[in-house]
């Protein structure tokens, strides 16, 4: 983990308020690991204005890119970077996702730009799997075309039924269950919390691993500020415990059934 | 002539005036990978008390135009885990620690000091009278001069370390503040604490923190706080360590104007973590051109 | 249906509850040729005392990041000279008039009081013991709810016209700051008033400000100015007008979620004198967005 | 006086420092009289930045222009303002110059950006006169060619002298004065308050009339926050009294032997 100033490759905008940055970050793309992210300091805004957090979407040849949605004014800014500028970055951060393990199929899950992290997943992925993507409409759902470039199946579905099955990604991802229920999975999922908790139910009720991206406000990135804390239940020598983990440090990952998810 | 950066602030010596504030740091640790944490002047570690503490729900932090607000909720692993999980590693960076400690009760400050102070590698305890975060304890206690010297006076027969006494700055005239705390044996003053704040998300209708008020801390806080420096400089003859909205080198420059002894980088750090060491050298620089030997001759 | 924006403050009846803030908008004049002032909800002008007063010396103004430090002193053409300079024009405007008034003694909040009292077109009276300018006066007779109580209890005899107190920030608890006003005989309150700060200039090491001290008002002052509106209006039941870094519609409607009846804007008529009337369409739009006919519905 | 959101024609720099900044502005442009001022918002800084005030340095054709130095955040700020964009301008604010006298030979005394308003005044006015400027170094010596070209004499001094005399603009105005005791004139004066004062005296001295504006920080340029007081003399119907006066309305330009500078 480090600061790096990076020079701005490009800034595109793809549908719906989505935008690519790419950055010329050596050393950060090859320490990078997927399900990591970086803290990112917006040029052209308040000096006091605080860092963002963005998953690696991907890092390959001394390039980074961040995949990122405009909801508010830092991403509103974001969307104004230029080409010859630079963008202070902080990471790799946070843990990454395991290792899928050879004998499961791997599963992934996400909501809006939680495809992100789930593409530099599927990427470095030995073992091939299956994507189930969701969001509000057609224009939320991005990257489906590369994860298929890169061999991977993908479903689809939208709140509203412009593209692909018209309901919640877990609908789709119970239905591709039903349907193959032989088959040893495993869970990488990432996304809005309510899309998560419903994951995290069925992996328990299916008794299969899932991992857990979560997405939180935060403050330092580094642990330090426990601005962006999560309830985690562990297990200690006697029984359990619950305890506030960082999602920067500790996280953003977890494992299912560690998650206390609140009501 | 290279200027003698070096401080000795009631007792601590500092390489420079430099250091970092409470809650903005973590226990050191979680930087260390991103500077030289020996080139600090100081390090305050998060404040604990005796007991561990889980702190508040979430939302704890929210950003507003010029800073930010918090409502972390003094969350901790309690004096024993803080020994245990911390000071090994900090032991091993050569500046000194400072602990800021707090209680929900007198005899919870009490106890808190207790534990730390024989604790090889602790520098000084810095007591948090002001933190706005926790419903008992925290600036309950540093509502009034009374409670403030109460805190003090019992802090300072338990232990022999150095005390520096944080002050809210949300009082009418920190004069009185400054003088208790001084009164009751404090070595010096932290100057100051968050500003209680609050948002609301307009839509929902409802207190973007999930404990609805927080701290706010960053620049607004900064012209608030230089104002608070040079009045509690004007009451006691104990040293202050100047802090809110540090940024800039010049941001630094104002508080040792104002009359601080030395100054602490809080919220900055976690935009640009090298924000502390940007204002040492920043400092040095000063006073090359003002032709200035030691940091006391910044004071106006 | 288009909701209905007016309301009834403390017998003020007002458009909309979107006025502006005393010594952000001079005596309404100032601005007649920029936007049209009878659609405001109302216009508190420049605090003013019995006597003329020349205010401090300059500089009187300093930006900040977030906001801005002012240090007028109150200046004013007194009594006699605010009715003859300036109400016969502020008469002819269709919108009620709020005096800011104040005094180095009790005695001269009185005598200004009395001076105003039965001045056609003199709507209220907002009682300034808040103000952080001036040496004598303003602030010292707000920082006790002691003195709080007494001035607005002998104001309060002196005058039938409502009453507005105007408290300062810079309190540990501004819940019995309101009590007091409210238990004196206060028909609402103000909140709130600047944040003490200050500024230096470091290479010539002295305030930038010539009176040394200034008002912290803007964005700055926001989130603490919501807080102080929350709090008091759990405290008292008499009507809150909320203050303190409105720049949009969304800073406005948070005071009036936090549970004030109206608000002011103040540092912001400087920058975009349309803020005012921005507001109020903007007040307008949500409560049509959340389906409410009326201002108080707005309120958690 | 009005808001108006005008399009940026142009905003070049100049020598040292200084750039001239283009408005397009119809309604201001056939307003503004010389000695006027605006008051600038700065896009792209913090939005509770205040305004700026600035002369205005020509009014015509539908442009107003603004010469203007960079010292602080706000004047970097406005460097970097490009062509397409917008700046809200409040304006024409202030007093202006009274008509030159027409038996009067006017002379102009400028410090630095303080050219800014006499050129406006020089291009507007039917008696030519003299143009007096003053400045750090050569490069703070600016328009100098433009008042040539309109017909006005123009003797020029800097502090360090790499252009003109080595001096004081004072200093090239006594010797001026010296050489033409008996032309009567009247002085028009902008710049620094050592440079005004300087010129307040020699009015006094010589028993002319001068007219000298004022450089003060402003809040809201429109006499309401009274943030940019002078003490004036003025004379009442029992001798004379000092008030404050606020800089933005009842001035920038102020009578000489009127202004009460302070040590
Ligand atoms: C580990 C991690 C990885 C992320 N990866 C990506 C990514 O790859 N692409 C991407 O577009 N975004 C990602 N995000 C979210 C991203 O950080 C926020 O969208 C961004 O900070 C919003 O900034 P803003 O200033 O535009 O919005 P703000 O003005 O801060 O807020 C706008 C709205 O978004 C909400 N919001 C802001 N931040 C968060 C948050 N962290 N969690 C939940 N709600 C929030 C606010 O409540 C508000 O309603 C990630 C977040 C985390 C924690
Ligand atoms: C009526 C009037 C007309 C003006 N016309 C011009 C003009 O034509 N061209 C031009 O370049 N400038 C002009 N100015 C000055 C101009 O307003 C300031 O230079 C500008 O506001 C500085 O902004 P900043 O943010 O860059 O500097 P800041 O960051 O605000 O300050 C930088 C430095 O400049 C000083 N300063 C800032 N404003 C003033 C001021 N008003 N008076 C004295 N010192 C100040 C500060 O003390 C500081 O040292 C005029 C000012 C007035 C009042
Ligand atoms: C996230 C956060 C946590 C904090 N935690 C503590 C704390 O535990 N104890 C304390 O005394 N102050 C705490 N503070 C206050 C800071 O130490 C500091 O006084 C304040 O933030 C002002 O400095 P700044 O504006 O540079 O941040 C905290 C501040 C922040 C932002
Ligand atoms: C230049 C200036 C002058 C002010 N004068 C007065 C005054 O005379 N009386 C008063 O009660 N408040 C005065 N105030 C305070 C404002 O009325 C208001 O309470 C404060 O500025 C907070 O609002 P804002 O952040 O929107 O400016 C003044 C504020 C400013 C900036
Ligand atoms: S963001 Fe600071 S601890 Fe996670
Ligand atoms: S700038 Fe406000 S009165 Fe002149």
């Amino acid at each position: 983990m480090r600061l790096h100033e990076t020079p701005v490759i490009s800034n595109l905008p793809l549908s719906g308020g989505y935008y690519m940055l790419s950055l010329g970050a050596p050393e950060l793309s090859t320490e990078a690991k997927p399900g990591q992210f970086v803290h990112l300091r917006i040029p052209n805004i308040e000096a006091s204005s605080l860092r963002r957090p963005f998953s690696i979407c991907d890092a390959e040849a001394g390039v980074i890119k961040i995949l990122y949605k405009v909801v508010g004014r830092g991403t509103e800014a974001m969307a104004r970077i230029a080409v010859n500028e630079t963008v202070n970055v902080m990471g790799p951060l946070g843990n990454s996702f395991p290792c899928p393990v050879d004998d499961k199929m791997p599963l992934l899950v996400a909501g809006g730009y939680g495809v992100a992290p789930l593409y530099f997943f599927a990427k470095n992925s030995t073992t091939k799997g299956a994507l189930f993507v969701g969001g509000r409409s057609e224009q939320d759902i991005l990257l489906v075309e590369d994860f298929t470039k890169i061999g991977w199946e993908t479903y689809v579905s939208t709140d509203d039924g412009t593209l692909g099955d018209k309901g919640f990604v877990t609908q789709i991802l119970d239905k591709w269950q039903g349907a193959h229920p032989a088959t040893k999975i495993e869970i990488f999922a990432c996304g809005p919390d309510p899309m998560l908790a419903a994951v995290d139910t069925r992996a328990q009720n299916w008794g299969v691993e899932a991992w857990l991206s979560l997405d939180r406000h935060m403050g330092c990135g580094v642990g330090a500020c426990l601005g962006c804390v999560q309830k985690i239940r562990r297990k200690t020598n006697s029984g359990t415990e619950e305890y506030m983990a960082r999602v920067c440090r500790d996280g953003p990952i977890f494992r299912a059934n560690t998650i206390v998810w609140e009501e | 002539m290279k200027p003698d950066l070096s401080v000795n602030v009631a007792g601590i010596k500092m390489k420079n005036p430099v250091g970092v504030a409470s809650g903005t740091f973590g226990y050191g640790v979680e930087y260390a990978e991103l500077l030289d944490l020996s080139q600090l002047g100081f390090i305050t570690v998060k404040g604990i008390r005796k007991e561990p503490c889980e702190g508040n729900p979430t939302p704890r932090i929210w950003e507003v135009p010029g800073g930010m607000l918090n409502a972390i909720g003094l969350q901790g692993p309690g004096t024993e885990g803080f020994i245990e999980d911390y000071m090994p590693f900090l032991r091993t960076v050569d500046v000194p620690v400072i602990v800021n400690i707090w209680g929900t009760t007198l005899n919870g400050y009490v106890q808190t000091a207790e534990d730390l102070s024989d604790v090889d590698g602790i520098a000084a305890l810095e007591i948090n009278v002001s933190c706005p975060n926790v419903k008992e304890g925290g600036s309950s206690f540093g509502a009034s001069p009374k409670s403030v010297f109460e805190v003090v006076s019992a802090v300072r027969k338990t232990t022999k370390l150095p005390l520096i006494t944080k002050l809210a700055p949300n009082v009418p005239d920190i004069r009185v503040f400054a003088k208790a705390a001084e009164e009751a044996g404090s070595d010096a003053l932290a100057v100051s604490n968050t500003l209680p704040g609050m948002a609301f998300d307009i839509e929902e209708r409802r207190p973007v923190l999930a404990n609805k008020t927080g701290g706010l801390s960053g620049s607004a806080l900064h012209p608030v706080a230089v104002k608070l420096v040079w009045d509690a400089a004007s009451a006691v003859n104990i040293p202050i360590i100047g802090m809110g909205g540090i940024f800039e080198p010049a941001d630094a420059i104002e508080f040792l104007v104002a009359g601080a002894s030395a100054v602490a980088v809080g919220t900055a750090n976690f935009i640009d973590p090298s924000t502390s060491l940007r204002v040492i050298d920043g400092i040095e620089d000063y006073m090359k051109r003002h032709d200035m030997d030691t940091v006391s001759q910044i004071a106006v």
